[in-house]
């Protein structure tokens, strides 16, 4: 019932982002649009490229949607509204998450092409400058909650949200994030105006259908884990706790959609310097602020 | 009653055995690491299979499996440093090449 | 030529049982296209069109479209990539052509119309009915055409100049002829895809002399199928040359991807047994070294006795030794990879060469396939008008500039004086065009950025200053100037464009808003507000001036003399002079400014980031219909 | 307890067939992502033996590491693609013997010693985590400092290493050829 419920709650939330990002790119806002497409794609043949990866070229697409609905499955909407609460349901989102890699750089090498290739290696890079920056601040969050269950996390942000109590981790953990999903700017891997679509470049049809609602998915986890990390879960005056989950998640996911919109792609280098020359320092920073808080406030 | 440590001891010393095997005879240097790779990780079932079984009260086995995992990521960093000064120096990373190591 | 509707697409799917749901598809489909334009978005625009708003999705990728959308005529060059494109979009594909006839590699077109926003909006209604009526058929007809046959010729590994029509040994050095791609070049070379380069290469690198009963020993079953797998396209060529043209392969051989591809794969591990080959051919560097080993080795064209496991270590010193140093000074694998001439980042009908090394450029160099010739010494004399339509629409991005180059030139050669009213109307024009030419750079940029709301806010503009009049400029004023603030406040933009594609301030060839930029900078950062800042100066001139008329030519009778005159096109000055015989062109010789950047393109792109490169690349602004081809 | 006995033998046959895969593929990225898969299925056993912190860290970090060894394998390989279908390996038989001795002595001493009585039960996950943290920043504190700074001076040495020599005698040789 619950695992019905929160991929329920996953794929329409999939659903309505992939509403608003028809509406920004045709400024018509049509809720049957993404079925459309969906049906649309079942119709398309789905292309194999010549001498490809077999193996890898399947798997990646299913892979990528594989990773999103686990690291979404220990993600709590409500108290009781989680399939899985871990002992360790913050570093398990890590765990989930770092198989985005392992996804990208199947798809990237599997059809055998070059533009493919490169998006996929390029993510290795982009991983490296932004995985501390999910790790780090994920661990600020656990210090003051005294856990790494998700639940008890939530639970410590009961009187205080942690976008307030450690705001400089949330927009690490945000940009982060946001690196994480590869959306624009973060986009290098699928580079429309570099790579012609990087990893997504050689999928058509089916595959092409999925991969799309993995990447979608993929958005929604990650603004559900930036909901439980940093704006308090559930927690909400009036509305049924679940619902609250649902907005914020919302907000955040949409957010996350729209910001790319008006920025440029990064540059690669640039990415990797500011992670590692700033971000990182930062998210120590933050790290040492929370611990002194955790001491210094009862 | 310890088929199940068995099963976990068995699965860890053939994993060692093909990481052996693996390391011994493969030319390449960074497939020479992948060998050394499964050989930690036999390693490392072994330890966690006895601490779960045999000592779960003491957590040294843990701190234990910690330490071995951070031996693998020190070994990958180095490794990987050594071959990519090898491959400037030499244009290859092949042990059978190596010769200049041999005393 | 229009289809009727109930006529099944030309690239029609096949499916043998119709049933509901393929009905429900069908219109999902009708409702949901996506097309990709050739030559490019901006000749979209350039041409006034907004796709988006007559209900198509522009697709970055053949993969991703399902209507090929053809703007005008196509070169030949342009034709034959049109062909590889179609080839590459998944069934059920559909062409839409408008204002120009259908590209002759291509079957009929399924719709096609006339130049306009209306009849693209509603030859898009069209194509929606024949979308969800015939997207599905029982026996779909296969699309060849000759662009996608690619010749195979054999060559020696060993002795390059031994090249035969067909496969056999050396007779040399006894030893087998590999398969190889002739004519490489073809223009074959497409967007969306990449191809298969990365693993061809490497394949050629190492000279490998291929042993079944090796493989059998070392592989399992699986493995040895995988390892067929990559063989896949040498094994089709020779399969293409000893089997003849089956339905399958056509697809394959336009140097890409293939669209049945289950009964091809099986076809193929066949077929592989009973041939063995050698691997190598196109580095002569290799050659020696393998020779020498082979000589005694074995110096017929059994090698059986070669055995990699035991005895015949393959050196990777050897291998490696003369592979050109990157920039990092490790040993490098080239991979040869084409962006362009449809690509999402760049101008359609550029096309570019990137020699990669990761994703770094090693060495890149830039075609344009679409470019009008620059000088007609001995062609047919054409009348005045008609070579001014000519020019004007040889040059679709800048047409209003080369009609104004063509009139004046004749005008010149004519000895007619025009009068200030017209001069100063036809300068507003010229201006209005300058202003909506780079508001189409700028929707470039955002294409190749990733920056939509720069592409769609500039690309709206664009339509609208296309053909506003002087009060509509005016009151488009602060929408333009508000642009540029808002370009300014953009994080990151400055950091994406700041140090790229620096040019020396004494580069000579540099012309129009390029040379303007290099005093402030010369990179692609000081470009954007060089452009900019000439959006701001011609909406000035063009409130000074008077409202913007096309030029047209008067009648200037039987007249001959020759011509010279310069106009400052958007892209910087273009001259052209011609010799005029009793009222027609004798003669022309037309200079561009984009003839000249096009050159610097190597220099700019040289030992870049690939991102780097191609926003590199986009500041010069090129236009490839400039540049002689 | 048998269902933990067959979980563990199903991660354990999917680890140790990820590990064979390791060495018969010709494909070098193949190579390393079936490593990658191994370390998985180890992490998964783990997990079956309750140990979750452990078992969760050991998947979070093969996936970057193996990763990482694809990029190199594809750098490094004469072979990348496998396309050569090249043997890369040397002293075969030794080392299949090398690997069966190995193996073997393990798996005598696995069975053959006495382990005693085994504890079924486990301490659950968030105590672990408790626990183990204590453990580390208590009694274990100088080995886990010692392994931090070790895996920093590591990532120093590795990139000095990596970094190419820029000294001034290659300079002066440049110069001289140029």
């Amino acid at each position: 019932m619950t695992v019905a419920i929160v991929l329920l709650t996953l794929f329409g939330s999939a659903w309505l982002l992939a509403v608003i990002e028809g509406w920004t790119v045709t400024g018509r806002l049509r809720p049957a649009a993404p079925l459309i497409s969906g049906l649309a794609h079942l119709g398309r043949e789905s292309i194999v490229p010549r001498s490809p990866d077999r193996v890898f070229f399947e798997a990646a697409p299913v892979l990528l949607l594989v990773v999103a609905v686990l690291g979404a499955a220990v993600l709590p909407l409500a108290p009781d509204l989680v399939i899985a609460d871990l002992g360790t349901g913050a570093l398990f989102i890590n765990a989930a998450l770092a198989y985005v890699l392992v996804a990208l750089i199947m798809a990237g090498w599997g059809p055998n092409g070059a533009y493919a290739m490169i998006g996929g290696w390029r993510f290795l890079g982009q991983l490296i400058a932004y995985s501390m920056l999910i790790v780090m601040p994920i661990t600020a969050v656990a210090m003051r909650a005294e856990s790494l269950v998700n639940t008890a996390i939530v639970g410590s942000q009961a009187a205080l949200w942690n976008i307030v109590y450690q705001p400089l981790g949330f927009v690490l953990f945000y940009i982060a994030a946001m690196a994480l999903a590869f959306r624009s700017p973060f986009d290098l891997p699928t580079a429309e105006g570099e790579l012609a679509g990087g990893v997504d470049a050689e999928y058509t049809g089916v595959r092409l259908a999925v991969l799309r609602l993995a990447r979608l998915t993929l958005v929604v986890t990650l603004a559900s884990a930036t909901t439980v990390f940093y704006l308090g879960g559930w927690h909400g005056p009036l509305l049924p706790p679940w619902a609250w989950s649902l907005i914020k998640t919302l907000a955040v996911a949409v957010s996350m959609l729209l910001a790319g919109g008006y920025l440029p792609r990064i540059r690669e280098a640039d990415l990797m310097r500011w992670c590692w020359t700033l971000g990182i320092p930062l998210a120590l920073l933050n790290i040492v602020i929370v611990g002194l808080l955790i001491l210094v406030v009862p | 009653m310890t088929a199940v440590l068995i099963v976990a001891l068995v699965t860890g010393a053939i994993l060692f055995g093909i990481g052996v095997y693996g390391a011994l005879s493969q030319t390449n240097l960074v497939m020479i690491m992948m060998g050394v790779e499964l050989v930690l990780a036999g390693a490392l079932v072994n330890l966690v299979a006895f601490w779960r079984f045999l000592h779960p009260e003491s957590y040294s086995g843990q701190m234990f499996v910690l330490v071995v995992m951070t031996v693998m990521a020190v070994e990958m960093a180095v490794g990987f440093g050594v071959a990519i000064a090898r491959f400037r120096a030499r244009g290859s990373v092949e042990m059978e090449e190596a010769e200049d190591l041999k005393g | 030529m229009t289809s009727d509707p109930t006529m099944p697409l030309v690239g029609v799917r096949q499916q043998k049982r119709p049933s509901a749901l393929q009905k429900l598809v069908s219109r999902a489909m009708a409702r949901n296209l996506s097309c990709l334009v050739v030559p490019g978005p901006e000749v979209a625009l350039a041409h006034g069109l907004d796709v988006t708003a007559a209900g198509m999705r522009t697709a970055a990728t053949p993969r991703d479209a399902g209507v090929l959308l053809i703007i005008g005529e196509l070169s030949q060059k342009m034709d034959e990539a049109a062909a590889v494109l179609y080839a590459q979009m998944p069934r059920p594909r559909a062409v839409l052509v408008l204002g120009g006839p259908a590209p002759s590699s291509l079957p009929h077109a399924d719709v096609s119309a006339g130049l306009s926003q209306e009849e693209l909006a509603e030859a898009v209604g069209r194509l929606r009915r024949a979308m969800a009526e015939g997207a599905f058929a029982a026996s779909p007809e296969d699309f060849d055409a000759s662009v996608l046959n690619v010749r195979i010729e054999y060559v020696c590994p060993m002795h390059p100049e031994v090249v035969q029509d067909e496969p056999g040994s050396c007779p040399k050095c006894g030893m087998d002829l590999v398969a190889h791609e002739a004519g490489d070049d073809t223009g074959t070379a497409e967007a969306g895809a990449g191809h298969g380069h990365h693993h061809d290469h490497e394949h050629h690198e190492h000279h490998e002399h291929h042993e079944h009963h090796e493989h059998h020993e070392h592989h399992e079953h699986h493995e040895h199928h995988e390892h067929h797998e990559h063989h896949e396209h040498h094994e089709h060529h020779e399969h293409h040359e000893n089997h003849g043209h089956d339905d399958e392969q056509h697809q394959d051989h336009g140097h890409e991807h293939c669209h049945d591809p289950e009964p091809q794969d099986q076809d193929h591990h066949k077929h592989h047994q009973d041939h063995e080959h050698h691997h190598g051919g196109d580095h002569e560097h290799h050659h020696d070294e393998a020779e020498g080993q082979s000589e005694h080795d074995h110096s017929g064209h059994d090698h059986s006795g070669h055995d990699h496991g035991a005895g015949g270590f393959m050196s990777m010193i050897e291998v490696t030794k003369d592979l050109p140093r990157s920039a990092d000074g490790l040993q490098m694998d080239w991979l040869e990879v084409p962006f362009g001439p449809v690509f999402p980042g760049l101008p359609g009908g550029l096309k570019l060469t990137f020699t990669l090394d990761g994703d770094g450029v090693t060495a890149g160099q830039a075609t344009s396939l679409v470019g009008m010739a620059t000088e007609g010494d001995d062609f047919e004399e054409v009348e005045a008008g008609t070579f001014i339509e000519h020019l004007a629409s040889a040059m679709p991005l800048a047409p209003v500039s080369y009609r104004l180059l063509a009139c004046q030139a004749i005008e010149q050669a004519a000895r007619v004086n025009d009068d200030p009213a017209t001069t100063q109307a036809r300068n507003s024009a010229l201006e209005r065009e300058r202003i909506a030419s780079h508001l189409g750079w700028l929707a470039q940029v955002g294409r190749q950025l990733g920056f939509t709301w720069l592409t769609h806010r500039a690309s709206t503009l664009q339509l609208q200053v296309r053909d506003a009049n002087r009060k509509r400029l005016v009151a488009l004023e602060p929408a333009l100037r508000a642009l540029g603030t808002r370009l300014g406040r953009t994080p990151l933009l400055k950091a994406r464009l700041k140090g790229i594609g620096v040019l020396p301030t004494e580069s000579s060839d540099l012309r129009g808003p390029m040379a303007r930029a290099a005093n402030e900078g010369g990179d692609a950062w000081a470009r954007l507000w060089q452009r900019l800042a000439e959006i701001s100066a011609s909406l000035d001139l063009i409130k000074g001036a008077g409202e913007p008329e096309l030029p047209s030519l008067c009648d200037i009778g039987d007249v001959s003399g020759t011509g010279e005159t310069t106009v400052d096109t958007p892209r910087g000055e273009a001259r052209l002079s011609l010799k005029l015989e009793h009222g027609h062109v004798k003669s022309y010789k037309l200079d561009t400014a984009c003839s000249h950047h096009i050159g610097l393109v190597e220099k700019l792109v040289e030992g870049r980031e690939l991102g780097d490169a191609l926003v590199a690349v986009g500041s010069l602004d090129l236009s490839p219909w400039e540049v002689a081809p | 307890m048998g269902a933990q006995a067959f979980f563990l033998a199903v991660f354990g046959l999917a680890a140790i067939g990820f590990g064979v895969a390791v060495f018969r593929t010709s494909s070098m990225v193949r190579s390393a992502l079936a490593l990658l898969f191994s370390q998985t299925a180890v992490g998964c056993m783990f997990l079956v033996m309750q140990t979750e912190f452990l078992g969760v860290l050991q998947i979070m970090m093969m996936a970057t590491e193996m990763s990482i060894m694809a990029i190199f394998m594809v750098m490094f390989m004469m072979d990348p693609g496998g396309l050569g279908g090249m043997d890369m390996t040397h002293q075969k038989r030794f080392s299949i013997g090398a690997g069966v001795v190995a193996a073997g002595a393990a798996i005598a001493v696995a069975l053959l010693a006495d382990w005693g009585a085994v504890t079924a039960q486990a301490p659950d996950a968030a105590m672990q985590t408790r626990e183990l943290g204590h453990e580390l920043l208590g009694r274990s504190m100088l080995i886990f400092e010692t392994a931090g700074v070790t895996i920093l001076t590591a990532m120093i040495a590795a990139t000095a290493v990596a970094i190419p020599v820029q000294n001034l005698a290659s300079k002066d040789d440049k110069e001289v050829s140029q």
